[in-house]
């Protein structure tokens, strides 16, 4: 192999490697995706430019062909899509990867494979590459609303179990046979495919991302794969780092939405399970976490913070307090909405954050406050309930209808910490906790925000 | 057995490679913040898209008239390409709200 | 409609119904304005703040002529009666429940009265509620006096002259005005203890960083906004369990009311003798009876070393902020009741049913 | 050697120069104690209390009589040198600065005069301090005797009745009152600035959360503990630079002196006149004089809407811990004074040598 | 090469991964030590058993007897060691291994060498060993007190420099012109043991820690390119991994010592500037930071506070409750000492504590806490100096002489936060920060809190 | 020149595994508390005793009348093993304080 081919793909590896890096801290995120990018472009350019093979020029045309149209395409898609619409877009283009992958592996099968190592690499290529494929196509489907409803397979786990341990026998034998009947080739990757696609399927759309983060490590198993049937080690290096940093990832997503991984791989995702029934009256809830609530504070420009009793209660206004000062320090305008109201006693809150020293001027009365949520990027609504319970200005048959409320709800995201779903003293439901803008935070006032400052700080 | 110690021997140094590798990946990304594991997702697909340097080597030892090779080649360097370029972009798009406004 | 602002008549009291501030939001909205003459001075606002925001001053005769609203603090009291004419609408706190006689004669005027204290405890209500706007300073004053009377700091000291040990204060009822009682006399750096009979009470006191001093037994069916009457069970129990407590205050204030009764008695004569030498109890109930044995209303008795302060002065001694805060309770009030100036009488709607006790001359609650 | 323990004789003074509990330490150092009956009953402490820890109680001649150290908080009077006896030991505040003739007259008696407020500002001698002990009490007082005397609360209060915006507390001298006056107003909630001539000052008084108001051409030479005497273009600076805070305050609190001086004068009468109609002020100097120009000692003047009260009554009102802390200072000056119960005379000794004021008859200090 | 030991060197790789990362936390480095041991026997077990060689027997015994010795030794020493003298024992070791790559070089050597990667691999084997154990030999002698004059070669950074330069382009020549001479490589020999003597010597003992590590990182290296010489994996993977991580140290030593890399390597390092001359009139100071103070604290089984004015000051008030809170979470009893005068006025510290809802009886008074010191883990002295001024007791000239103070010094370990070495309200010296049990933590009260209690979270 | 490239093209897997473990060190190091840094030092000290296969590689390989082989393997064998055991010993013991008292 060419020597500075060699060294453009090490140059290549160690970018994906950098670039990976940055793109798990918010200040570098934006920047590690060029590192990777570029890394990406070297060794594309690297391979058709240093390569010592004679090429016939109509195959250049055809490569420049294929590499213009999928260029286009790719770019005009990531440019289309609505900012809803990413998830599925990436499970849509990690399917094309998996595809790219089975296909290799085809050309590759269809000239005669040497040693039981290159049939065995050759042949997971293809199943992986398949199953990733046809399992990502599901998966945007389902997301994107083309499929619709959860199919609910009588059994599916057994069957896709049976399936699965088929097609690795099945694989194994031709390995070890040194079968290399097309026939067979083509009846592994039926099943291959057919397994993505029975993988997928009962999958409820909620869980949707964890899969495709599973499958885009899949994918990235594949290029290892392929990396080594071609002796490639940008491709190796590169495709075990996405394999192993999906799994992570996976792992962390699961965790985020308080599942294990082995349950998401053996069947215990699913339809029923995913969607608490309670919630499911006045619409759903959104869920979020320190890290989140303090990204999303960090990048705003203002952000107001609505205490009520739970504060008190949780005697979190030191804790508070601290958040502000350090929002104020990372030159975010923070402010605090008193509600008259709020609390148990009148002034309840002045009271309480009086005692932290919060400086008076940021105290402002609902009536100067109102008007200016509808520019506020974030509102953080701590351990307040009624006070911002749109039913007073909705619900003629609620108790609190006609009294004056914070209108947090035109601000442009809501974070509510409260430690259930719990009503407050008016003993109501709280519409604003099932607003789309709303995420919750749930957990005892002093505990999240004391992990939100914590999360803050590590920004 | 004598065939897997030999394809252990044989292949030792990518063995090493494939463990650095994982553990690479695993500290790289451990603790990422969650708003992020959406975006890094992405970015880990934009990554993948790497096979696509497997679909050129394809073209390019691919004899003009295998068709075949040729036909298939030509698809997954499509398909690959949409992958790299589609999903570099994307994830840009994701990061736009980590710009500090002011 | 002309909206007349009377000068209180009770002793002692410093506070005005209207403040300038609230006549200027009235007349913004339409209203005409007419005072009594030095309705405002002992709440020091001048005449002359009166008339400059376009309030008539004149001499109590013809306020009652004019006016077709006639507001006070206070309820109205004979005198008062003899001068209110057919039709007139009565604003003020009436305590109908524990002035019938009072309500009859007012229902012989062929006049309308609204009782302010009568407005329900709902969400809603709270930005006319009079009870809590006033209990509430009563609640910071209380601690104030206490303060102001002991021998003793509230605060823990530790100084090159030896270390001074925090006050401990004591706050029965943790309603409106025994809450900001807590916060208060935590500010000042005292040791809190409260005890309630309401059991939701603990949770309140505690985020204020008081201890509560829970009763075994505790009245379960004590759920409402306001407590029902006591058991001679649960009073036994309740003096158990404060006992240890009261026994080391320095300073007492108690709060405790069942609305439409005698105020109960929580501190008994024998009680008060085990107390310290030097402890100050304020009876914020002593209108209703007082919490305390020996408390008489505006005395402080002396029993053995403890003052005891019977008192409901406490919101007239803060007549500046009292008097805006009535006011603004009673312009919501007015802005709830009425509609392009004129009264909606929606006897349906909660709130002007449970205020609204003569309705014409006809007596609607008793 | 037997210590008498004397009744204060000052009008309005409530405590009492040693307490039952200092006595008691005292009496465990090997000091035989003796007090005049009633001695301690204004600060709640019973001639019994005296007895129960071993302390005599006598009539006040067997006092004089039979005690070799003569203990008061104030300083002897005419009437009590006539019943010292020579080589007897007293120990007081003398103000030996602004009364000279009765130093002289302590002279004659042929008596010693250690002055308690002559005790030198410096670490070492801080639990001695009887300045530092009382003011610290005046300071939390007066700020208590101010929100009593208030119609206005301290705290800011968003509520449904509306808000009320917290009250505006100016403090005149960062010293130890000054501080503590600082701390307790922040504590209710209150906005507090304070000003001083020691530019030190101000991050003391910031410290405890208030703004500090600076002087332009603020009085460099002042770095020592004590202020000295301000020039008249400084305090005409003083007036403009802090006018705006005044005439915005709700409450006034003024601790300044210079020692050995009449306290400054920092509130015109011209100035009060543009204060706030209901603001109060507390002039702690008053005794020496007052830092209002209108204070008059132990009276609460009115002056267009606003109170003046002139006073030192702070610490005697918290008597009973007024009381244990002198009594903890005294302890610890005798028992710096003193080894095996004999008196050292270290005359070479900071402490000893700025407080013996009277040597046997012989004047040391002017 | 035999696979099985492929898998155990395989295996002992793993082992020192996990075991450095384990190291590198407190919770878990006990454990680490042990994970990279066992990996460290594995190896050498494997080596001795699984070779493909014939050895004959006197061979087996004579390695039995150099284990034998020299565990012994290492045992040994490292047992009998005095806690404080262990970095020099550190030292010691590693010139030990740095010594052992020189000899297997030199053995390399005496055999013909082959093409030039050989060549490279054993002469710079020969080179790193042997400098990285004079060098360490010295730095051992300098920290144990052996050698103890800081020796002040004149012009020694260009002498040290044409030293190097010299070595490497010798040794590159030997292996340009492929020479065997065994006359050449014992003057290189010699020439890297002097650089090794003359690199260390100048430095300061203050330093020495830094030099530790930069020769530890190097006997990596060296260990690296045995492995490579011999194709052995473990000790590749093994040394490069130590060789990277201790580089990262020293940078990070480095940091912690306010100096940078470079300047560590080319010749700042030094006598004269490695102290401020202010310091020295009364001793030393040892400083501190959050990370260590943290660790600190969190292993303690009791912390006493002692706040001064300066916490007021800074209104750290509501940060050091947070870390009281925090530290009695995590099962340390913490308790406040406090001093009669600490302040500005009486009770200045009960305002400012109360405000932060300090529990009372959390605070104790001089009289009762001072017995309790004597049995005290850790003291944090936050702001105060002359409350806790020795001077009181020692110095009858002194105008604290006499007062009575909190005796922090009796406490087994010291820390004391304050902005800068000036004096507090009476204008002395302090002498406690200048014992040997203080560890002085620079920076304002509340910022220094609040990065204490951000440490005591990642524990 | 070519002997470069050479060395690159034959050792490719070889600086692979050299870049990967590099990555590895740094990570796994990095953000490590100061109170570390000593203990850390000195267990890195003791892995470096790796070197000490190498040694016993000496002396396998070492022909029984190899002496000079024989005498450097020996003295480098019980060098590199004192090292080993010293290392991990005395890191151990420096770790001896995070055990939690209770
Ligand atoms: N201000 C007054 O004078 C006064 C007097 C009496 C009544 N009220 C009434 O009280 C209400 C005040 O409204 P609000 O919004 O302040 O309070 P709220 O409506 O009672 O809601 C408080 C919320 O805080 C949450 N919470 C409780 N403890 C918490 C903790 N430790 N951590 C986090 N969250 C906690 C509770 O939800 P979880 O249980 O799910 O955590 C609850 O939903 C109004 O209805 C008002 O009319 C006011
Ligand atoms: N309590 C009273 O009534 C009273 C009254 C008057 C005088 N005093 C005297 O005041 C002294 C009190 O002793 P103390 O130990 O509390 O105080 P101190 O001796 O005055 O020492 C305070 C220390 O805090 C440090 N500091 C200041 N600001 C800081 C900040 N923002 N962050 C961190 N550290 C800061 C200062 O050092 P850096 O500048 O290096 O940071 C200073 O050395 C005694 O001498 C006492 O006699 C007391
Ligand atoms: N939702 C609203 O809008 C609103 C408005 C104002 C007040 N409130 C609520 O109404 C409740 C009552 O307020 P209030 O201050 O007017 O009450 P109140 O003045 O009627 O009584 C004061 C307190 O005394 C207590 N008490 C009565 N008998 C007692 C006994 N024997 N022993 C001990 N305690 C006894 C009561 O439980 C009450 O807490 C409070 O919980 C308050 O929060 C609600
Ligand atoms: N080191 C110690 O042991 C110790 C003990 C007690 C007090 N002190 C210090 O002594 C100082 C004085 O204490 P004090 O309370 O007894 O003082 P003080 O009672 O003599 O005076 C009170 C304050 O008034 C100020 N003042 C005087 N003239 C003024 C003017 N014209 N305008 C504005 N302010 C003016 C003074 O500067 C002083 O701060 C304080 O700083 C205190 O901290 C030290």
């Amino acid at each position: 192999m060419n020597a500075i081919l060699s060294v453009v793909y090490l140059v290549a590896t160690i970018t994906f490697i950098v670039g990976l890096k940055m793109l798990g801290h918010p200040a570098t995120a934006k920047k590690g995706n060029y590192v990777a990018a570029s890394g990406m472009g070297l060794a594309i350019l690297g391979t058709l430019l240093l390569h010592d093979l004679e090429v016939p020029t109509m195959i250049y045309i055809l490569i420049g062909l294929a590499i213009l149209v999928g260029g286009a395409i790719g770019a005009l898609m990531a440019i289309k899509v609505k900012m809803t619409k990413m998830p599925e877009l990436v499970s849509l283009f990690n399917g094309f990867g998996g595809a790219s992958a089975a296909l290799i592996g085809l050309v590759a099968f269809s000239r005669q494979l040497g040693d039981a190592t290159q049939a065995t690499t050759v042949i997971s290529g293809i199943v992986i590459g398949a199953l990733t494929f046809s399992g990502s196509i599901i998966a945007w489907g389902k997301l994107d609303g083309t499929f619709k409803s959860v199919i609910n397979i009588p059994k599916r786990n057994l069957i896709n179990n049976i399936l699965l341990t088929s097609i690795v026998v099945f694989a194994g034998f031709m390995v070890i046979s040194g079968q290399q009947e097309p026939m067979y080739i083509y009846l592994l990757l039926g099943a291959s495919l057919l397994y993505g696609v029975l993988f997928v399927l009962p999958i409820g759309g909620a869980d949707m991302p964890v899969v495709i983060s599973l499958l885009n490590s899949l994918t990235g198993i594949a290029a290892a794969i392929t990396g080594l049937l071609y002796d490639n080690m940008v491709m190796l290096v590169g495709g075990i780092l996405v394999g192993s940093a999906g799994i992570i990832l996976t792992v962390a997503m699961c965790r985020a939405m308080n599942r294990t991984l082995l349950a998401v791989i053996f069947g215990a995702f699913g339809g029923g399970e995913t969607v608490e029934g309670e919630d499911r009256a006045v619409g759903n809830i959104t869920k979020t976490n320190a890290g989140d609530a303090a990204i999303l504070m960090n990048y705003a420009t203002n952000v107001i913070i609505v205490p009520g009793y739970g504060l008190a209660v949780a005697q979190a206004q030191h804790v508070i307090h601290e958040l502000e000062e350090l929002l104020t320090q990372r030159g975010v305008q923070v402010k605090y909405a008193i509600h008259p109201v709020a609390g148990r006693m009148p002034g309840h809150m002045n009271v309480l954050l009086a005692e932290s020293n919060v400086d008076y001027d940021l105290l402002v009365e609902m009536e100067d406050i109102n008007p200016q949520f509808p520019q506020t990027d974030v509102v953080l609504v701590v351990g307040a309930n009624d006070v911002v319970n749109p039913a007073a200005h909705n619900d003629p048959a609620s108790p609190i209808y006609g009294m004056p409320i914070l209108d947090v709800e035109n601000a442009k995201h809501i974070i509510v910490n409260k430690r259930s779903m719990n009503p407050g003293y008016a003993g109501i439901e709280n519409e604003l906790f099932y607003n789309a803008k709303t995420a919750m935070l749930f957990g005892d006032a002093k505990a999240a925000l004391t992990e939100l400052v914590a999360e803050l700080k590590n920004l | 057995m004598n065939q897997w110690i030999d394809l252990i021997i044989n292949n030792l140094d990518l063995i090493y490679i494939l463990i650095l590798a994982i553990f690479v990946g695993v500290e790289v990304i451990k603790h990422i913040p969650t708003i992020l594991h959406t975006p890094l997702m992405s970015g880990a697909n934009a990554l993948s898209g790497v096979v696509v340097v497997g679909a050129l080597l394809v073209m390019l030892n691919a004899d003009p008239d295998d068709y075949l090779a040729l036909c298939l080649g030509f698809i997954a360097v499509v398909l690959g390409i949409v992958n790299v370029v589609g999903g570099f972009a994307v994830t840009g798009r994701m990061l736009q709200m980590f710009k500090k406004k002011d | 409609m002309k909206i007349g602002i009377l000068k209180e008549t009770k002793k002692g009291e410093k506070r005005v119904s209207i403040s300038p501030k609230i006549a200027a939001q009235l007349i913004a909205k339409g209203f005409e304005l007419i005072a009594e003459e030095g309705a405002g001075s002992d709440s020091s606002y001048k005449n002359s703040d009166y008339r400059e925001v376009g309030v008539q001053t004149e001499e109590r005769g013809v306020v009652f002529k004019e006016a077709d609203i006639l507001i006070k603090i206070n309820p109205f009291d004979k005198d008062d009666l003899k001068l209110v004419n057919e039709g007139q609408i009565l604003i003020s706190q009436l305590f109908h429940k524990s002035d019938p006689e009072l309500i009859r004669e007012i229902a012989a005027t062929k006049a309308s009265a609204f009782s302010m204290d009568a407005i329900p405890r709902i969400s809603r209500a709270q930005e006319m509620d009079v009870l809590s706007s006033q209990s509430n300073l009563a609640g910071y004053k209380a601690v104030i006096y206490g303060a102001y009377l002991m021998k003793k700091i509230l605060p823990l000291m530790m100084t090159a002259a030896g270390t001074i040990k925090p006050a401990r204060v004591l706050i029965y009822g943790i309603g409106v005005a025994g809450l900001q009682a807590i916060a208060t006399a935590k500010r000042l750096g005292a040791i809190v203890r409260a005890t309630d009979i309401r059991p939701e009470t603990k949770e309140q006191a505690e985020s204020l960083g008081a201890k509560f001093i829970s009763v075994n037994g505790e009245n379960n069916e004590q759920n409402s906004v306001y407590a029902k009457a006591a058991s001679e069970d649960y009073a036994r129990k309740q003096r158990e369990a404060v006992n240890k407590s009261l026994f080391k205050s320095d300073l007492v204030i108690t709060t405790a009311f069942v609305p439409g009764r005698k105020a109960p008695t929580l501190i008994t004569t024998e009680q008060v003798e085990q107390m310290k030498n030097g402890a100050v109890i304020i009876d914020l109930a002593a209108t209703e009876g007082g919490n305390c044995e020996l408390s008489k209303l505006n005395k402080i008795v002396r029993h053995k070393g403890v003052k005891i302060v019977g008192t409901t002065i406490a919101p007239e001694s803060v007549s500046y902020n009292a008097s805006e805060l009535f006011a603004k309770n009673v312009f919501n009030f007015i802005m709830h009741l009425t509609e392009g100036n004129q009264f909606k009488w929606d006897l349906e709607e909660e709130i002007t049913d449970e205020t609204l006790i003569v309705h014409k001359g006809e007596i609607r609650k008793t």
